[in-house]
């Protein structure tokens, strides 16, 4: 297990060097002066020089490459940010943190939601409850997270105002006891969760529906069914077992839709996380920033397919890593 | 030569609050000003879009970073409302030299930084030293210009020395805030954009940096040691990031942001609206601001221009470099596209009526500001039609769009992306030039490629954009030929007559004949139209009315925070939770 | 019988090994399906290789065919070695050697119709009356009607589609058919047709086949020489009669007497 | 015609989806041409109107019928997804193919290649791609197809290497054929099931990806406009002007959720496995 975990870390490193070098040539090819922005008429025009030198903009791409390269591998120093001057990891490791709660959060969320109503919908298959969830989800799942997002916001949080609208915690956060931060934390967290979880849960709740309804239906269920054991002991013991193991194949897949949802909802809901400081940088053409946190959201989706897998083949004791190439 | 137009700080004060509101705010507070009962506490939450980018004065640039470096340090002097007297700061008094070319100040000596340390004139010269540093890049450097040297006699007095005399010397030497040398001293200036102190400042303010949460707040607390006894009132003032603006509204609204500086002028008159129905306790201010918008046109062939800079030859006289647009080459179809725009439908559809039709290039906010210098082109439609058949376009194909020599009136405006009321003007202007044939395709560009390659190269055809205006001001960089190939001349005009009349202006010292040069130049590039003048805007802002001594000008909503408190009784819960 | 003549192949010291995907296999190293093969097939002559089904029969046609490259070993074929040729003249060779497959269904491609199938195997002629001429003789040879040809291979019978493999194999005029498990999902009475029809193509285009099955009574119809396969090794190899009357492997009597060979022969 | 009748009675969700993709489709063709406004004339007295019998959905900060509007966003925004999905399946069928059939070091390379793609956060990168050059409809659909073929190229592969082992192929390949042949005519339309019902679910992604960037202010230019770039415009008041989010977000979530119908039913038909009926 482990040498296949230090393989799996070796051979994506590769990979996130050929990200990362994308990256930067596509943000260094590209037209315009990232300088600019500091400028205004009153300014002398020598200072675009001064300026292109101290983002170090001067050399030849092929030396800035190697200059940043070797920074970022022998310093970890990603160089600081062009628009504050702050060093970008920690910028970045910063606004991973948000990104982070919100992604777990909401991949909690969303398995919770999607198992539970799956199962309901795998018991009373074809009935009314089968038939309604899998519209809702139809629905769910065709829903894009940012025009949930605004609709949750403006009705709850702007025209009820039951909600914070933006931020993970209050003002007076720090002044709170620990009960009353975490409540904090729940309150802000709830319409965000939602906005990126929902759409998530119609995911799982498919592939739920679908393996419990094919447990439900197999020998060994009928078997044990004749033998007299209890629904409940069926249900949860041997059919979700089966079910979940197709589940977990797809947790890998989803780290990367749950990193690009959660860019969505973190700027409506205003939250300090990975994805609206990528937008931002982007849009202020930070360099560094914008080559932290591609870096950063690359390493995050490794690691977490790694884990995917991890607890797959943990889980699954026939399959055991074997199945590599196909996530 | 920027501080030869210090006729421009002799302005008139306009609209300070809107009228109607600044009534009801007097009725409610009759009370406000009797100093007996003030008393400490309250927390002022601020409402901000984007993060400062620094709060090292020297380098910031943003309004935010600009607000928040105001309560934290302080200059010699501050200039007054009238915008032509000080009022000393740091600095006890001053005295001007009998020559008049150097100027004593005494500097207060009960001051202290927030670290502890004292302040003293050593600062000065530091702070002297780092603002004319080319590697720091102060966007104040100009005011520098004529500044020989700062020296300091003891620890609290300072001399400056200039070059020659001018009527702006007291605002060039106290232009800028002091820095404490203590701190940068050890900082190359190199390195100053990535120094701890931009990120936690320390100055001589009524308020103390505390906190800075990425992307979340920026605290600052009450300074006990402010050398003003008994100031500041309030405890705290937070600085929260919220980048969207229906989140930002919905906070004012609900009590969780007290003051925002810039408010769309949409959501401005909703405000209005309900503060003068009295269902609100947001008092919305609206005051002249610095900003406004227009229309430049490219006057110059961006091919032959593009063609003779790869010559690198820098004998070349400017004219050759000039080939005129095919488009906009020609005064009078400028002159016509300007007629064809409804300026009044347009003011009014993208600010709300928060904004006044602008005709000239100089600033409503300025004295030297005279509607009558400038030509006016009226919204006729059909005027517009004949000048532009007079100059050769005409719809000879039928398909809608004025043509000439085969060629069709098309173009492109741009604009900078992620700006509303731009992308909205640009798609009005777009509606408006296609009932006279032309057609016009509105461009979203985002900021580092338009002010980084597209304008510098004179890449364009025209764009859509605005200028925020200081107090003082100079339409050289603009306009005159000396900087022809500097990235702001983007229009390509050449005029010997505008060159003369800016030199002329510059040399003289004599009020009246300044002025008279200056309506000279503001009816030649409104006649001339290298930019379209669109509107001047008007700041909308809104402060939450349990925080009293508020005083609000064209300067900014900062003016006197430390003056500002809040009674016991009109206390917030947000107030409570940090006194509790 | 040419007996005498030089073999049309030659097949030497073969090896054939699967190497199954994932870590956990391929650690173990190869699993050998068919170790140490040699025979030789002679112009006109059928070759049967007789096995349980897992003995490793189908990978030498495989490899024969040149679909499975083998691990260590020769295989000649016109006095060229297969494995060494490049692409183009392993094409060239391939209409010399035609495969028919024990599932006649799987072999046809549902998505077209008989006649797009059997015209397909006339690539090389050019002229369409030609190849008109030459479909109609073909089926004609192996008993189809012409109006199977507008038919997709799920509206035809089983052994429609086994004269229509046949048929395809036969297009190029090859020298040598591998027939793997022809019969076997056949009914009686069509076995018995097909037996026939393979039998008079043989000597009417001097055919050489490898025939491969399990079934011994089937193979001693119509096979010179037979080969005993068990475990990836040839056990036995002779004459067809030589085998089934006189087999020197106790294996190869198990298979005989399970074959019912004996009664065949006396009824 | 008969057959396609046919497979259509066959399926409820796939009958269901292919209504709903019609209608919306006669919608953005036909309904420009038949509404009493133009999409791009603006009225500025009209501004911000809220739906009223001559402008059923309201009007928009022009004054802008926000119905038009609508009907003329869908013909952006499905040519978008339309032309976009087009590519990303030619270059996926294109590699799914290779790698499948060719094998060996290609199919190692290219698979790499796809597991990297398919590493990066979709919309971290089209984002980036997008802010840094000019946002022209043009690129906006390279950029979405550069990003979205490797799915398409993994479901090909495998199936070609189901395909590649059927006995049929097998004495295609026996007779001597040519391998562009064999390909095209022999494991192409054999594998055509799962790609329909692979590229049917990647329009629907692909809409929700464009409309996802519109709203971030990166997709399409004024005056032109996709669904998403008018929901984005109603981000200027959501609730005050309501009217716009709801009803462009209504749109999408309706055209979407009839794709995952038409591709859903699809997978029943052809795949019955993973179907409902199991």
């Amino acid at each position: 297990m482990v040498s296949y975990v230090i393989k799996r870390i070796a051979e994506s490193i590769p990979t996130i060097i050929i990200g990362i070098t994308l990256t930067f040539l596509v943000i260094h090819l590209s037209p315009g002066d990232p300088g600019s922005r500091f400028m205004d008429p009153s300014q002398p025009s020598e200072y675009r020089e001064i300026l292109q030198n101290r983002f170090g903009l001067n050399d030849a791409l092929h030396i800035q490459y190697i200059k940043w390269l070797k920074q970022v591998l022998f310093h970890f120093d990603f160089g600081n940010s062009f628009y504050n001057g702050k060093p970008a990891s920690g910028m970045v490791f910063s606004a991973l943190r948000p990104t982070m709660l919100l992604a777990i959060c909401s991949l909690i969320f969303a398995l919770i939601v999607g198992i539970f109503l799956g199962i309901i919908a795998a018991v009373y298959r074809d009935a009314l409850p089968d038939r309604i969830l899998t519209a809702k989800m139809m629905f769910f799942f065709s829903t894009p997270s940012f025009w949930l997002g605004i609709m949750l916001l403006g009705i709850f949080s702007i025209k009820l105002g039951w909600f914070p609208a933006s931020h993970l915690t209050s003002l007076y956060h720090d002044q709170l006891n620990w009960s009353g931060r975490f409540a904090d934390y729940v309150h802000h967290l709830i319409l965000p969760v939602i906005t990126l979880g929902l759409p998530l849960s119609a995911t799982f709740y498919r592939y739920i529906r679908t393996g419990m309804i094919e447990a439900l239906e197999s020998e060994y269920i009928l078997a044990s069914r004749a033998r007299g054991l209890s629904v409940s002991k069926l249900l949860f013991h041997y059919s979700l077992k089966n079910s979940l193991i197709p589940l977990i194949s797809v947790l890998g897949i989803t780290i990367p839709a749950l990193l690009s949802g959660a860019l969505v909802v973190e700027v409506i809901f205003s939250l300090p996380g990975l994805g609206r400081t990528m937008v931002s940088a982007v849009f202020s053409r930070d360099y560094p920033i914008i080559l932290a946190a591609s870096t950063l959201a690359f390493v995050t989706v490794i690691v977490g397919n790694l884990l995917a897998d991890v607890i797959y083949s943990m889980v699954d004791p026939r399959i055991r890593i074997k199945t590599q190439g196909v996530l | 030569m920027k501080s030869l137009f210090y006729f421009c700080l002799i302005c008139a004060i306009l609209l300070i609050y809107s009228c109607d509101g600044g009534k009801k705010v007097s009725r409610r507070s009759t009370s406000e000003f009797n100093p007996i009962k003030i008393v400490n506490g309250g927390t002022l939450v601020v409402g901000i879009r984007a993060e400062p980018e620094s709060l090292n004065p020297l380098l910031a640039l943003s309004q935010t970073s600009r607000n928040i470096i105001s309560l934290v340090f302080r200059r010699l002097a501050d200039i007054n409302e009238d915008l032509r007297t000080f009022t000393p700061v740091l600095a006890k008094n001053w005295t001007f030299s009998p020559d008049s070319l150097s100027i004593t100040f005494n500097l207060k000596t009960d001051v202290l930084w927030h670290d502890g340390m004292p302040f003293s004139a050593a600062d000065i010269v530091f702070t002297y030293q780092m603002q004319t540093d080319p590697a720091i890049g102060w966007d104040g450097i100009s005011f520098k210009e004529t500044i020989r040297s700062v020296d300091a006699l003891d620890d609290s007095t300072v001399v400056f020395l200039f070059h020659r005399k001018s009527p702006a010397m007291l605002m060039d030497a106290v232009e800028g805030y002091i820095l404490p040398e203590h701190i940068l001293a050890s900082v190359s200036s190199e390195d100053m954009h990535k120094a701890e102190f931009n990120r936690r400042p320390v100055g001589t303010g009524p308020f103390k940096f505390q906190g800075w949460k990425d992307q979340q707040t920026i605290t600052l607390v009450r300074n006990n040691s402010y050398y003003e006894t008994g100031k500041p009132h309030l405890d705290r003032i937070i600085f929260k990031v919220v980048p969207d603006n229906i989140n930002l509204l919905s906070q004012l609204k609900s009590g969780e942001v007290d003051l925002v500086e810039s408010l769309y002028p949409r959501d401005f008159q909703a405000l209005s609206a309900k503060w003068e129905q009295g269902q609100s306790n947001i008092r919305p201010v609206s005051y002249l601001g610095r900003r406004y918008d227009f229309i430049g046109w490219n006057l110059i062939d961006p091919d032959h221009y593009r063609q003779k800079l790869k010559q690198e030859d820098n004998s070349l006289p400017i004219e050759d470099y000039i080939l005129p647009n095919r488009f906009f080459g020609s005064r009078k179809v400028r002159s016509a596209l300007t007629m064809a725009l409804d300026r009044e439908a347009l003011t009014n559809a993208v600010n709300y009526g928060m904004a006044i039709p602008m005709h000239g290039p100089v600033p409503l906010i300025l004295n030297a500001y005279n509607e009558a210098a400038n030509v006016h082109w009226p919204y006729d439609p059909q005027q517009a039609l004949r000048i532009l058949s007079e100059e050769g376009w005409s719809d000879t194909d039928k398909d809608g769009i004025l043509d000439k020599d085969g060629i069709p009136f098309e173009f492109e405006l741009i604009t900078e992306s992620g700006n509303t009321r731009w992308e909205q003007a640009a798609t009005i202007i777009q509606d408006q030039l296609a009932k006279i044939g032309v057609h016009v395709s509105p461009r979203l560009v985002e900021p580092a490629l338009l002010y980084g390659k597209l304008l510098p190269l004179k890449e364009f055809d025209a764009v859509l954009i605005g200028w925020v205006v200081g107090l003082t001001m100079d339409y050289a960089p603009l306009f005159h030929s000396s900087s022809f190939f500097t990235p702001f001349h983007f229009t390509g005009y050449y005029s010997s007559k505008y060159d003369s009349l800016d030199d002329a202006s510059k040399k003289s010292f004599n009020p009246a004949v300044i002025q008279k040069y200056y309506d000279e130049i503001a009816g030649l590039l409104s006649h001339d139209l290298p930019y379209t003048w669109l509107y001047y805007r008007q700041e909308c802002s809104a402060i939450h009315v349990r925080f009293k001594n508020v005083t609000i000008d064209k300067r900014g909503m900062f003016i006197n925070p430390e003056d500002w408190w809040v009674p016991v009784k009109e206390r917030s819960r947000i107030d409570k939770l940090f006194e509790g | 019988m040419q007996f005498n003549s030089p073999p049309l192949l030659e097949v030497k010291d073969l090896c054939i090994s699967y190497r199954k995907g994932g870590i956990s296999s391929s650690i173990k190293g190869p699993v050998c399906a068919v170790k140490g093969v040699s025979f030789s097939v002679k112009p006109g002559e059928t070759y049967a290789i007789v096995g349980e089904s897992g003995s490793g029969k189908t990978s030498i046609a495989m490899s024969v065919i040149g679909f499975l490259r083998p691990l260590t070993g020769t295989i000649f074929f016109m006095n060229k070695n297969i494995w060494e040729l490049d692409r183009s003249g392993l094409r060239r060779l391939r209409s010399n050697i035609q495969p028919v497959f024990q599932n006649s269904g799987a072999s046809l491609n549902p998505r077209m119709s008989a006649g797009k199938i059997i015209s397909e195997a006339f690539h090389a002629i050019v002229d369409e009356h030609e190849k008109e001429k030459a479909l109609i003789d073909l089926l004609r040879s192996v008993g189809l009607d012409r109006e199977i040809l507008r038919r997709f291979p799920h509206e035809l019978s089983g052994g429609q589609k086994q004269r229509l493999n046949i048929a395809r194999a036969l297009a190029l005029k090859p020298r040598l058919i591998i027939l793997d498990e022809p019969l076997s999902s056949q009914d009686l009475s069509t076995r018995a047709q097909l037996i026939h029809l393979l039998s008079s193509f043989k000597k009417a285009y001097l055919l050489s086949y490898i025939l491969i099955s399990h079934n011994l009574s089937l193979v001693r119809l119509i096979s010179d020489r037979i080969a005993i396969m068990k475990q990836g090794v040839f056990i036995e190899e002779g004459a067809t009669e030589q085998i089934i009357n006189n087999p020197s492997n106790n294996y190869t009597k198990v298979l005989i007497e399970a074959s019912n060979i004996k009664n065949v022969k006396t009824g | 015609m008969k057959g396609l009748i046919n497979i259509l009675h066959s399926d409820r969700s796939l009958q269901l989806g292919v209504i709903i993709i019609s209608v919306i489709c006669l919608f953005s063709i036909l309904g420009p041409l038949l509404s009493p406004y133009h999409y791009n004339t603006q009225n500025l007295s009209e501004s911000f109107q809220r739906p009223s019998w001559s402008h059923p959905l309201g009007t928009d900060f022009f004054g802008r019928d926000l119905l038009t509007r609508l009907m003329y966003g869908g013909r952006i925004t499905l040519t978008v997804a339309f032309s976009a999905t087009l590519f990303a399946v030619i270059i996926g069928t294109i590699v799914g193919l290779a790698s499948g059939f060719i094998g060996g070091w290609l199919d190692r390379i290219l698979m790499r290649l796809v597991d990297i793609l398919l590493g990066f956060p979709k919309l971290f990168v089209i984002l980036l791609l997008v802010g840094m050059g000019y946002t022209s409809l043009g690129l906006v659909v390279t950029f979405l197809a550069l990003f979205s073929w490797m799915e398409i190229a993994r479901i090909v592969r495998s199936d070609v290497w189901v395909a590649k082992e059927q006995l049929y192929v097998k004495s295609a390949e026996a007779l001597g054929l040519r391998r562009r042949r064999i390909i095209f005519r022999h494991i192409l339309p054999n594998i055509t099931g799962p790609l329909i019902v692979s590229t049917v679910l990647l329009i629907s992604s692909l809409i929700l990806i464009e409309s996802s960037l519109s709203f971030l202010g990166l997709g399409v230019q004024p005056p032109n406009a996709s669904w998403g770039t008018i929901l984005n415009e109603g981000r200027v008041d959501p609730v005050g002007a309501w009217w716009i989010s709801v009803f462009s977000g209504i749109i999408i979530v309706t055209c979407v959720i009839g794709f995952n119908l038409i591709g859903d039913g699809l997978r029943n038909i052809l795949d019955p496995k993973t179907g409902k009926k199991t």
